[in-house]
């Protein structure tokens, strides 16, 4: 019987794999794909929650659509980030970047 | 005619408002400092000498107090107070005699001198501290002027403190006079802790009936510590030989007729604690006469005269410790009032044989002064028969009474000493005349006779080397043995034997200094060459000196440099330490600062873990609980 | 009953394919891979969002995250991209980072996922609500107005930040 | 109730005097001097004021002023001044007066210097006159910025660099507070349990019963704060760097005053609401007082520079405070303040002369010096005048504090105080070398263009030295007032008065 623990969970991995891709890729958009990972984890819990917990109500819908919102402005200013700093370092990797250093 | 005993404060506090007005506003005008302090020491001696009348023409035993309160709180009580009682009434005679002979007598003296409206403000606040010393009702008080008076004399060792020896000279006096004030002080403690009270008359009868010898005996101890100090007793007594850098009016004030005399004052003011404890008495008394021996053997050999009138002094004082030592109260405060005039007069005539020849101190360059100072000579040669002990002169007096004391109580050794130092009194004294006044030294010849202001003191003091020895005299009553007796004290009879000894060993001594000096019998030469190493250890003073300044270099000023390597290496080093340490540790943190926006992430989800397994086991440990 | 497993199935396969996309996307050593294999995630959840009877939800999800922000992800690899693809999306240089990123990810889903299993979650089953899309409608235009006029502002400073960074500052 | 509010206008003139400058343009430095000098005449005055009025006959606090502040935590703005505090308030206006005249002629920001000094003053006088834990604590923290300021900015480097010399100053202090603050915290949270409401008043909180282990715990921690504070060895390192490094207002006011909010502290807080605590740990503090007074005299025999060798030996003479708050009797305690009141004008004036001497011959070196005495006999007088009370020469105001330690510690600790005494004979051989080797002996022709006191620079020595002649001549005055405090403030504590037998 699947129930919402298993939606938890799976929103568990889901979100340990954006980590892991967070935490260790080398590639800013890579990071930037495994940051919308994350969101999505997000939102699965949100909606399971929704719907084991009040199916009579949409908030954690709404809430999704905002996290969806967020993730689509985020997106869009993450990538134009990106496109300014490839432009001005001709790079990607953010091994290289480490101007804030001590 | 008690309102005369009730103002007697008025003498403390005359020399005092005199170095007030000096310091606040006569400072500018030499002259009417010195007449301002003259004049107010006059009317002190005035005062001083009615009160002196009527405490001896009234019955023996009779005491005047008053006290205002200086410092009260519950378990300790110190007063401002005034005691009159016939050993007061003579050292105040003493003091404000020789204190305006001596101050008439600087006027010429120091006549000229850039500072001399410093030089009579130190006179007034020395006076005025001695007799607040003097009048003291209490160990607090006493202590007070005993300090204030180390202050004077402090300042006028050091008054021409362009000298660098002034200045050494000064110095070591105050900080020898500490070391015996140390021990002083830690007696005051123990009797306030005791007894809660400081007053003599209080002290003395509560001692009537404490017996318990095993507290008593350390604070006597303790206390003689500062006679050692302020009377220059060994092993605290080098200070007193350098104190001659001050001016010779203040040599013979402080450094031989008053100041040093305190200590002696003290052990009488305090009997009642001294006489009740034996063993006490007798260390006062070896220690006393070991210092009248040990210094008149250096005296024999200075060539400097105000350094052989200054062991001189510290001879005469260990008598008068020895006196006190061996219970012979009465005999030391007669030795100390005829001292206080004929020494303060042997100094004031070496003044002004200093003057006269200005500056020269050394005895071998004088010579044939006779002809040219007959007052200073013969006014000089009264002191020194006086100081030698020759009859009818006080000194006479006065150290048979100790000898008869020490004879009487069966102290023979003391006696014995104390004859041989009569000896070698009589002969350094000679020595000194011999060669300096009617030597062949040539300098001699250019002196000139000091002006009368300087004579007529030494005039006066000679008349009093001459007869204050009679109020003590066995022959006419000893009138001063009735008056100042200590319970427990007993009067002695007179003993012809002891008298007819003392007087041939002075003669003795002199004839001998005869022999060796003015007649050349025995060569002074031969002698000193075959007495060569006895006659070095002499003449450096059995090199104490040296000794101290190698104990002080090696302990004191040793482990200052040991402790202040510990304090900059060790107390700062750990702070330092510390500090670097934390700056080092910083600096270590912040290289995890990489500037990787990952490992800042990393950082992030670790704490978060941490986080959550920590609430995780919260929870599971509550739950289960 | 045979409803009720032919359910679960459809969870554990959509499940079992969404974490194998994202296995995928963070795995693949080419960055357009990587994209592609993102897309196939988003389509999962998606599914997952009709399964759990979201379908409004599941449509916005396709159509921003599988249609516009991948588009946009893809455009933005075309535009950097400059070596060899195969070389494009690397682990980190320092093996020592990659490796506590993997051991921190791992511990912390494995001790969510614990706590998870073994919380007694609540169940409150009530009646799914029928008309999903009105309610959402309500609500964005009821109590949450705020923040829907608010989301329309970011999305709008974003629009317009974008445009701005990516211009570059030489162009300003 | 009276209707002027004495304690809070002598609070408040150095602040409003501060503010006052701060609002003066600042190029019209002789303005901003006047006010400096005007502000702290007022203070001044009113603490004499206070001092004269207070009524001996009746006990305990006097011109109280209390205002509500913070309800919940129980805090008032409480001023009140009894026995202990009038003459730590006295002092503190004296030489703030005098601080003020012996930096008259500095020439660098000089907006900036006096408006700090005096939030000094201020800040330093509130500790003294507040019988709340919070304002005094609050007033205790006002102090440690504008010394950090006024040490780095106008400090002086030569041994160590000035910003060495204020930071260290500075983190001592902190470090001392944190320690208060968490014996402050613990005694506040304690005393709300027993009592069932919030206070911060002083004698309130003195009225709890506090379990023994947790009085010495706290006392501990106060003792450290507070010690530090009072150089109590190994605390002092920063005694000696502070000094010479800051300017001589500064150190004249830290020497002076601000050492003494440790041992006013620890009389005020520690003994009178931890009684218990307090004679528990009390031998510790003696044996750490005697090192203090031995250990800093032999350490300042070495000393080479002025400020070191005052600095080293107040660290010294703390030691005296330290064992007078020890041995916890009356009079030891009585000892302690009037020691405390007594350093702090001979330590004031000795900074001042040496603060005027380095700013015309820009040395402190000892060996440079020489034969002064004939070039500036009033300076002479001025440092023989600070040298002679700090070496306890009866008839200064030193020595009544140290006699009266004395015997009260004699009661307590026989051996540490004989050790005790022994420190007269060491101050006595720095000092009169000391001042031996700067004033007497030949006359130096390098020294010839210094020239003397005058004018304004009279202004500490007259001030400073009337406070040690007078409290030295009549120490009744200032005496009974001490006495009348503390024989207050141990009544309700349970700490036997000893006295009278061996």
């Amino acid at each position: 019987m699947i129930g919402l623990n298993h939606y938890l969970i799976l929103g568990t991995c889901l979100f340990g794999i954006g980590i892991y891709g967070v935490l260790s890729k080398r590639n800013a958009i890579a990071v930037l794909m495994s940051v919308e990972l994350m969101l999505n984890a997000a939102n699965i819990n949100f909606v399971a929650v929704n719907h084991f917990i009040r199916p009579d109500q949409a908030i954690g819908q709404l809430f999704a659509i905002f996290v969806i919102v967020v993730a689509a402005a985020e997106v869009a200013v993450g990538l134009a980030l990106i496109l300014s700093i490839y432009r001005h370092a001709s790079s990607t990797n953010l091994n290289d970047f480490n101007l804030m250093k001590w | 005619m008690f309102d005369l005993f009730s103002g007697s404060w008025i003498i403390v506090a005359l020399p005092f408002a005199a170095f007030a007005a000096i310091g606040l506003f006569l400072h500018r005008w030499p002259k009417a400092a010195a007449y301002t302090s003259i004049l107010a020491m006059a009317l002190s001696t005035l005062w001083s000498i009615l009160i002196a009348i009527q405490v001896f023409t009234a019955a023996p035993g009779q005491v005047f107090t008053a006290a205002v309160r200086w410092l009260e709180m519950p378990g300790l009580r110190v007063d401002m107070g005034i005691l009159i009682d016939p050993l007061s009434a003579v050292m105040l005679l003493v003091v404000t005699i020789v204190a305006l002979l001596v101050q008439i007598y600087s006027l010429g003296y120091m006549e000229g001198d850039p500072g001399l409206s410093s030089y009579f403000a130190y006179h007034s606040i020395f006076a005025g501290s001695m007799l607040g010393l003097v009048l003291s009702s209490n160990f607090g008080q006493v202590f007070v002027f005993w300090e204030l008076v180390g202050l004077c004399s402090y300042l006028l060792i050091g008054f021409w403190f362009g000298r660098d020896s002034a200045k050494e000279a000064a110095k070591k006096a105050f900080i020898t006079n500490r070391v015996g004030d140390f021990g002083f002080l830690l007696g005051i403690l123990a009797l306030a802790v005791l007894f809660g009270n400081l007053d003599y008359q209080h002290l003395a009868m509560r001692l009537t009936d404490y017996h318990n010898l095993a507290v008593l005996l350390p604070i006597a101890l303790l206390l003689f510590a500062g006679p050692v100090g302020k009377s220059a007793q060994f092993p605290l007594h080098v200070w007193l030989p350098d104190a001659m850098e001050g001016p010779t009016p203040v040599s013979a004030l402080i450094h031989a007729a008053t100041m040093v005399a305190a200590g002696v004052y003290l052990l009488a003011r305090a009997f009642f604690i001294f006489s009740a404890v034996p063993q006490a008495m007798y260390l006062i008394a070896v220690v006393g006469g070991f210092t009248a021996l040990f210094a008149a053997s250096i005296a024999l050999v200075q060539i400097d005269i105000k350094r052989i009138l200054a062991y001189s002094t510290l001879s005469q004082l260990g008598y008068m410790v020895m006196a006190m030592g061996i219970g012979a109260m009465t005999a030391g405060m007669f030795h100390l009032m005829t001292h206080a005039f004929f020494k303060s007069l042997l100094f004031l005539g070496a003044g002004s044989v200093i003057h006269a020849m200005h500056g020269e101190q050394d005895i071998w360059k004088m010579g044939r002064l006779s002809a040219k100072m007959p007052v200073t000579t013969w006014t000089f040669v009264i002191g020194a028969l006086a100081l030698a002990g020759i009859p009818p002169l006080s000194g006479f007096w006065s150290k048979d009474e100790i000898l008869l004391g020490a004879f009487s109580r069966g102290h023979l050794f003391l006696y014995g000493l104390g004859s041989l130092v009569a000896f070698m009194t009589a002969f350094y004294m000679f020595r000194l005349i011999f060669v300096a006044f009617f030597g062949s030294g040539t300098k001699g010849s250019h002196a000139h006779e000091s002006p009368p202001v300087m004579t007529w003191p030494l005039l006066i003091l000679a008349l009093l080397s001459v007869v204050a020895g009679f109020v003590g005299s066995p022959l006419l009553g000893n009138v001063f043995g009735k008056y100042i007796n200590a319970p427990g004290a007993a009067h002695h009879e007179m003993n012809i034997a002891i008298m007819v000894v003392s007087s041939l060993l002075a003669a003795g001594g002199i004839f001998l200094a005869w022999l060796i000096y003015q007649k050349e019998v025995i060569s002074h030469l031969e002698l000193k060459q075959r007495f060569a190493s006895v006659y070095e250890i002499l003449y450096h003073k059995y090199y104490i000196d040296e000794l101290y300044a190698r104990l002080v270099a090696v302990f004191i000023d040793g482990s200052a440099r040991v402790l202040e390597w510990v304090d900059l290496k060790i107390v700062n080093g750990l702070v330092n330490g510390l500090a670097y340490f934390t700056g080092w540790s910083g600096k270590q943190l912040s290289y995890t600062e990489n500037g990787q926006v990952q490992t800042y992430a990393l950082y992030l989800f670790g704490g978060v873990l941490v986080i959550l397994v920590g609430a995780v086991l919260a929870v599971y440990y509550t739950v289960l609980a | 009953m045979s409803g009720m497993i032919i359910n679960d199935l459809v969870f554990v396969a959509v499940a079992g394919f969404t974490l194998l996309s994202a296995l995928g996307m963070v795995l693949s050593r080419n960055i357009v891979h990587s994209a592609l294999a993102l897309i196939l995630t988003f389509l999962g959840v998606a599914a997952l969002f009709f399964n759990l009877g979201a379908g409004f939800l599941g449509l916005v999800q396709i159509l921003v995250y599988a249609g516009a922000i991948s588009v946009l992800i893809i455009f933005a690899i075309m535009l950097v991209m400059h070596s060899e693809p195969a070389r494009t999306n690397l682990f980190n240089t320092s093996l020592g980072t990659h490796l506590a990123g993997a051991y921190i990810a791992a511990l912390l889903t494995l001790s969510l996922s614990l706590a998870i299993w073994f919380s007694e979650l609540p169940q409150i089953k009530g009646k799914t609500v029928e008309d999903a899309v009105g309610m959402l409608a309500q609500l964005f235009m009821g109590n949450y107005v705020i923040a829907f006029e608010a989301a329309a502002v970011l999305l709008l400073v974003s629009v317009v930040g974008a445009i701005i960074l990516a211009r570059g500052a030489k162009q300003s | 109730m009276q209707s002027f509010h004495i304690l809070t206008v002598t609070l408040m003139a150095p602040l409003l005097g501060a503010v006052l400058i701060m609002l003066t343009p600042r190029n019209n430095e002789k303005l901003i001097r006047y006010i400096a000098a005007i502000s702290t005449f007022i203070s001044l005055i009113l603490s004499l004021v206070v001092f004269f009025g207070y009524d001996h006959s009746v006990k305990g606090m006097q011109f109280v002023e209390s205002v509500p502040w913070v309800g919940d935590l129980g805090v008032n703005f409480a001023l009140g001044v009894d026995g202990i505090s009038i003459p730590l308030l006295l002092l503190t206006n004296l030489i703030g007066f005098s601080a003020v005249y012996a930096s008259w002629h500095t020439e660098e920001r000089v907006q900036e210097f006096f408006s700090l000094l005096l939030l000094l003053i201020a800040g330093v006088m509130g500790t003294f006159l507040a019988t709340d834990l919070f304002i005094f604590f609050l007033f205790y923290e006002v102090v440690v910025v504008p010394i950090y300021i006024l040490v780095i900015v106008f400090g002086s480097s030569k041994r160590v660099t000035k910003e060495y010399a204020g930071m260290k100053l500075t983190i001592y202090l902190l470090i001392g507070s944190a320690f208060l603050l968490v014996g402050l915290i613990a005694l506040f949270v304690k005393a709300q349990a027993m009592l069932g409401y919030p206070s911060m008043d002083i004698a309130t909180l003195a009225t709890v019963q506090y379990p023994v282990e947790f009085q010495v715990l706290v006392f501990v921690l106060m003792a450290l704060g507070f010690g530090t504070l009072l150089s109590m060895f190994p605390f002092h390192a920063w005694s000696p760097d502070g000094y010479a490094g800051a300017p001589t207002a500064v150190s004249m006011i830290h020497a002076g005053v601000l050492k003494k909010i440790g041992g006013y502290g620890l009389i005020r807080i520690g003994i009178f609401i931890l009684p218990a605590g307090a004679k528990l740990v009390a031998p510790v503090i003696a044996v750490l007082a005697i090192a203090n007074v031995v250990y800093a005299a032999f350490v300042t025999l070495n000393q080479k520079d002025l400020k070191y060798i005052v600095g080293y030996s107040s660290v010294s003479h703390m030691g005296y405070v330290l064992i007078g708050i020890a041995a916890l009797n009356l009079i030891s305690l009585n000892g302690a303040v009037m020691m405390m009141f007594a350093h702090g004008v001979m330590s004031a004036l000795f900074f001042a002369m040496i603060g005027n001497l380095y700013h015309k011959s820009h040395t402190r070196n000892v060996a440079d010096f020489g034969g002064l005495a004939h070039q500036m006999p009033r300076l002479a007088f001025g440092l023989m005048l600070a040298g002679l009370a700090s070496l306890g020469l009866p008839g200064l105001v030193n020595f009544v504090g140290e006699f009266t330690i004395f015997v009260g510690a004699f009661n307590e600790y026989r051996v540490l105080t004989v050790i005790a005494v022994s420190g007269i004979v060491l101050t006595a051989v720095y000092i009169l070398r000391t001042l031996g080797d700067v004033l007497f002996g030949p006359r130096k022709a390098e020294w010839d263009h210094l020239q003397d006191l005058r004018g304004v620079e009279m202004v500490p020595l007259i001030v400073l030295g009337l406070a040690i002649i007078i409290g030295g001549v009549l120490p009744f005055t200032v005496m009974d007032l001490i006495n009348g405090g503390m024989g207050q403030l141990l009544a309700s504590t349970n700490l036997i008065q000893v006295g009278g037998s061996l």
